[in-house]
């Protein structure tokens, strides 16, 4: 897999995140990220339970504004969502419940990209093929299993063919082999189109094996502990992949040194 | 059979359907009444037996006089409820989107939803004249609140990932409301516009009771308040039995839309 | 006719009951429709001397019937109107079933007396009762309970309360069923107090001629119900918006009771205003009937 | 500051707080009042300024006639609610879990709730007499349907989860319905509560101008009555500026409950 | 870790399942499954994405009636869910959004156990301490991060102390120390209690490191495609470890052969 283009697509400066409630305001979650995400690259997020993944990444998406710093998209200071940043939510409930899984992709290619009725069926029939949901096409969401609704929100978000995929835990409820199946997806179509992707997920490997860079969080209030450069470590079998994949877990360790205390399991074997 | 057990389902072994065992306690209803009136030896001055209230209706509707009458209340109702739908739907919206739409709902709910619509009969006879448009307005004015109240409600409990996805999707605030705010608190606005329907009904009967605006198309309040000048039981209770079973049609018709859409949908258990 | 002097529109607005009867007959025989074929006649129905009275002040009526005490008010509050005619003159009854009830000192304070409106004659009647009997206009205030005729019917029936002063067709229908005459509303004031038929001073002024055919029309129509109760009755039991289900035979003994006559001629302005002004429910008295009255019945009334 | 930006969050650097911009609009609500009766040249009788309201309301609040009516109504209006919210929540709670229940509310709602109280006074009457008791009567009849209806929309559309997990802990039927629907639902529950409120006013003022207990203890319908009775605009429209205060009284004490509980909860956005 | 006793407390006679809506059915979910659970042990079920394990165990925990067949539970056919099968579900909304999370266990133990408060809140803080949420003991759940949402699920299913721990992808949601940890406090308790678990999961791993017996689904219509025995691998490094594994994978990957396009990507390193 290539190098992405050197061109930042996505920059935090400073950034801090809490949340409001009415008039009160929560603890800081997030304080002083800077980063910056180039253009075409796979940009993964890992980090305890509960430090601010979901936080940073609806940051990145608009969903939440910032308490001090500033998030830019393109050089842009981002305001609000908008569908050049399709996002895959971490809980389950992000299908319209009153419309089939079909419908529901249909109706985001209509309303965002003004597709004829019939274009946006194929498109949406191709999209669900690949994750394989096609066979739940008519059924209602509450029809699905976890996993399914999973995968149809993320077909969803690849029809919209946006700028920045932001995924958050997309293959959580995925089995081995269907989590397996669909990182190859991703991979084929960030190579077919050269989409950003931010992907939040609790799986070292993962972050390793899709991921140019890691971002490792640390427990809250979060701060980056470390930017880890990944691009090289493709192959499963390298040193290189190994390496990372210690680091990070000996990163994530150390926010966690207290959790442990008992014997101490291999993480890279048991997840 | 795999039922899902949420209800009782050992002792659903065997049911009547639905429409037999609503006749089934509608008859023993009409047998307590009718042994109620024989019995009781009440004035049958004060209180029709249902074979009195069956003869004054056949009576009437033979002569012309009921359907004319029904027609004329289900006119005003119609007509009036169209226009509160609407108006409750837009105030809802409004509220939705602009701080300025919420204070004016809140303000006018507060205000006005309290208010009688016999106590503004005649400041509306002033503005609409001796007509319909008088009562039309005051069903309108009936109708509107809990419309308004009941979507408000809807579109405020509207799960956040919904929210979230379509402002990822970016939607216009029309393409929002039409397309997913509607449907999504379409449980709360049904039962808005089931009561509503009973409202109006109230109104338009109320109104047409107190106030005796005819000319010469009386509707079915006048109707009753006529049998009731006249001292004719029968024809009194031939009147709201008539109002009764429209209820059960228009009660009818309500399940059946709740089954095509928020029933089909997972969002509502079934009946 | 002359349609010249006329109005584009002209709504009558009227009470439904037995003094509809010459309103019925006026609007079926379309007299006023052929005389004035440019002007679009409205006919509508209200079921109280409010309603009749705010149908006037926001000019969605013109010519109006109600009894003497809610005219009065208007007028008291400075309404322009005027009385065109009387419709007719009405004895009501105060009735009881219990036979303990003979006269008003026989009422306790929870012995509920109704009548159909706070406003109505049969309020004024009996504050004015209660002034003559028992000393003190409102000693039987607490008593009064406003309730529709059909209502109060229903009520005294059962008993939820102990007398009732309406009128016709009820009166009739409580003595057949058990009921007995406390008190005779001609005994208090005399046989006075009308229904009345009212227009605006200032429309009068502007359609003098129309306003004196119409006025023609009602006196014409009126005596042919005093004289015709067979085909009164009829209409009545064909009107259903004003008469409402009953039968001829019943209209036709209502009619022929001596209790409701058709009279042209207002009377009891002067003694209604003058009692009515003693107990606070208005401000000021007519000089003369005269001050009430336009000149198709001027000086005719009291 | 992290604002979630669910609505226009741009828009929201400077607010008044929320009573000014109510009262603010009650203020050009008022003057546009006072305008249109000063200007329009619509007669006094028939509507009354806002400056003769306000003496007509000192006057008869000194006289101590306004202050007794309001009592009187209040306390039909409390009696009646509080029986009218029992009967509602048993009969959506017997909805719930017996199929008899269910079909013996389907029944009742649609056969009675269309039936104006108005219309089923003169039996009320016979069965309670010429007391208080009637008008209590049609309250309860009046606010038992939004209740109910309003409940047991909210109980059916309560999440599977949720239900599944009551079952889990074993739950007797009183149980749930206390302590899992009763919440669950809250949202609608409030909404029919509201609702029946508003529609309650209407029934104790339309009853108490219907059927006006008159005598030392008339209400506040039977306040408007008379004053209508007696042509006095003034009185009529302090009557009604009673009834809408009374009104936003008790809209801010459903918002003060919404707040401390489905908001702070999460099942309700913040007004 | 020892053997669990040699006794059977779930049995499953050639159940089949399948979901009802209204009276249409759904085809066939789960087809002639057997199986036979042994007091004290770890029963793991996995299988390919929406294949039927939510369902299955559902059936278990008596949410679902068998459409043929029977589940019994200790000898007795499962009629209804109850505490002893305490339940963990796979989507984020089973803490009762309306207690604090503290409150959630409370609740559950005071319902379950009659625990005193100040006993139940003792053994609440203890669960939520064991599973790293106690500081986020007092927050609303709607406040909490998903991973936060599962573990204090887990911490209420635990607290309980039940007989059978039914668990659908409880750690799904969690990264990968989180999980580890939450693993190993699963094993302590397990040992400490004799609990019998039945977990899903879509982890090989997982399943042959924490199960005694691992139900491998076939794609859907779901039957049973081999129970395996892995009580003898549970130390990671042991050549049976790895044999077990590697026999899982193939099962799966065999269901799932058309899904198959590209590279195979070691299954027991990126996931
Ligand atoms: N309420 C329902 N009505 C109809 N079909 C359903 C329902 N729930 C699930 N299904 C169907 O049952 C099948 C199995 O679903 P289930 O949730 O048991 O899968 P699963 O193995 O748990 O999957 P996952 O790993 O994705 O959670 C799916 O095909 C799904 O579409
Ligand atoms: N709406 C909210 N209001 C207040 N605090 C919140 C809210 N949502 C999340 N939090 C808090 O913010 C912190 C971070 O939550 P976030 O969801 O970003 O975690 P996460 O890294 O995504 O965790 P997980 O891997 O479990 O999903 C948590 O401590 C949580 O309690
Ligand atoms: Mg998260
Ligand atoms: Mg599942």
């Amino acid at each position: 897999m290539g190098q992405p283009d050197k061109e930042p697509i996505v920059q935090l400066s400073h950034v801090s995140l809490a949340y409001q409630h009415g008039h009160a305001q929560s603890a800081t979650i997030l304080e002083d990220v800077t980063l910056s995400i180039q253009r075409g690259e796979k940009f993964m997020i890992i980090g305890p339970s509960g430090c601010g993944k979901t936080t940073l990444i609806k940051a990145i998406g608009g969903f939440l504004k910032a308490r001090q710093g500033e998030v830019t998209v393109n050089g842009v200071p981002v305001k609000k969502p908008g569908p050049d940043r399709a996002f895959v939510f971490q809980d389950f409930e992000q299908l319209f419940a009153w419309r089939t899984v079909l419908d529901n992709i249909v109706y985001a290619l209509q309303v965002t990209k003004h597709l004829p009725r019939r274009q946006a069926i194929d498109k949406a029939s191709f999209y669900l093929e690949l994750v394989d949901v096609a066979a739940a096409a008519d059924k209602y969401p509450h029809m699905l299993s976890g996993g399914m609704k999973q995968r149809a929100a993320l077909a969803r978000a690849l029809a919209l063919e946006p700028d920045i995929l932001l995924m958050d835990e997309p293959f959580g409820a995925l089995d081995a082999i269907t989590r397996n199946q669909l990182q190859l997806e991703l991979n084929t179509i960030w190579r077919r189109t050269g989409v950003t992707i931010v992907l939040v997920t609790h799986s070292i490997q993962e972050a390793v094996f899709l991921g140019h860079h890691v971002l490792v969080l640390s427990s809250s209030p979060a701060r980056v502990l470390e930017i880890v450069d990944t691009s090289q470590a493709e192959d499963l079998d390298s040193p290189a992949f190994t390496a990372h994949s210690l680091h990070l877990q000996s990163l994530l360790v150390r926010q966690d040194k207290d959790l442990i205390r008992e014997q101490v399991v291999p993480l890279s074997i048991v997840q | 059979m795999s039922v899902p057990l949420f209800r009782t389902a050992e002792k659903r072994t065997f049911t009547f359907p639905g429409w037999l065992r609503y006749i089934l306690i509608g008859a023993i209803f009409l047998i307590a009444w009718q042994l109620y009136v024989s019995l009781s030896g009440v004035s049958q001055l004060l209180i029709a037996s249902p074979l009195a209230t069956l003869q004054a209706l056949i009576a009437d509707f033979a002569n012309g006089q009921l359907p004319s009458a029904i027609l004329v209340s289900l006119q005003n109702l119609a007509i009036g409820m169209g226009i509160g739908i609407v108006t409750g739907l837009i105030l809802a919206s409004l509220s939705t989107f602009s701080r300025f739409g919420r204070d004016l709902l809140t303000v006018l709910t507060a205000v006005f939803s309290p208010l009688p619509g016999i106590a503004i009969l005649p400041l509306t006879m002033l503005w609409f004249g001796l007509s319909s448009s008088a009562i039309i307005f005051v069903v309108v004015f009936g109708s509107v609140w809990p419309i308004s109240a009941n979507t408000d409600t809807g579109f405020r409990t509207i799960g956040t990932t919904t929210r979230m996805v379509a402002l990822n999707l970016g939607l216009t605030r029309l393409q929002t409301v039409r397309d997913i705010f509607l449907p999504a608190a379409l449980p709360h606005i049904l039962s808005g516009l089931r009561l509503a329907w009973a409202f109006g009904w109230r109104t338009v009967v109320g109104a047409e009771i107190v106030f005796g605006v005819a000319g010469s198309n009386g509707g079915l309040g006048w109707y009753i308040n006529n049998a009731r000048y006249f001292l004719n039981p029968p024809a009194i209770f031939a009147g709201l039995v008539v109002i009764s079973l429209l209820g059960v049609l228009l009660d009818t018709l309500f399940q059946f839309i709740e089954q095509q859409t928020i029933v089909k949908w997972g969002m509502k258990q079934a009946q | 006719g002359s349609s010249s002097n006329a109005p584009t529109s002209f709504t009558i607005v009227y009470q439904p009951g037995l003094g509809a009867a010459t309103f019925i007959i006026l609007k079926n025989q379309k007299t006023l429709e052929k005389q004035f074929p440019d002007t679009k006649i409205q006919w509508d129905i209200v079921n109280s001397g409010s309603a009749v009275r705010e149908a006037v002040i926001s000019n969605q009526g013109q010519l109006g019937t109600l009894g003497v005490p809610p005219f009065l008010v208007g007028w008291d509050r400075g309404m322009d109107w005027r009385v065109l005619l009387a419709t007719s003159r009405s004895d009501s009854w105060l009735i009881a079933i219990n036979p303990r009830f003979k006269t008003l000192k026989d009422f306790g304070p929870n012995d509920k007396i109704g009548v159909v409106a706070p406003d109505a004659q049969q309020a004024i009647v009996l504050r004015k009762a209660a002034q003559q009997q028992l000393g003190n206009a409102h000693a039987l205030d607490r008593n009064l309970v406003a309730i529709g005729s059909a209502d109060g019917e229903q009520a005294l029936l059962s008993g939820q309360i102990a007398a009732q002063l309406s009128g016709s067709p009820f009166q009739q229908r409580e003595i057949a069923a058990g009921g007995h005459v406390v008190l005779h509303t001609k005994d208090v004031f005399g046989p006075v107090g009308a229904g009345l038929t009212v227009l605006s001073q200032s429309f009068y002024n502007q359609y003098p001629s129309f306003s004196k055919t119409v006025y023609q029309d009602l006196v014409n129509e009126s005596t042919y119900v005093a004289n015709h109760h067979t085909e009164a009755a009829q209409a009545l039991a064909a009107d259903k918006a004003s008469g409402g289900g009953g039968s001829v035979a019943q209209f036709k003994s209502l009619l022929d009771d001596t209790s409701l006559v058709f009279e042209k001629t207002p009377s009891g302005l002067v003694a209604y205003a003058t009692f009515m002004k003693s107990i606070g429910l208005i401000s000021k008295v007519p000089g003369s009937a005269n001050d009430l009255e336009l000149p198709t019945v001027s000086g005719t009334g009291n």
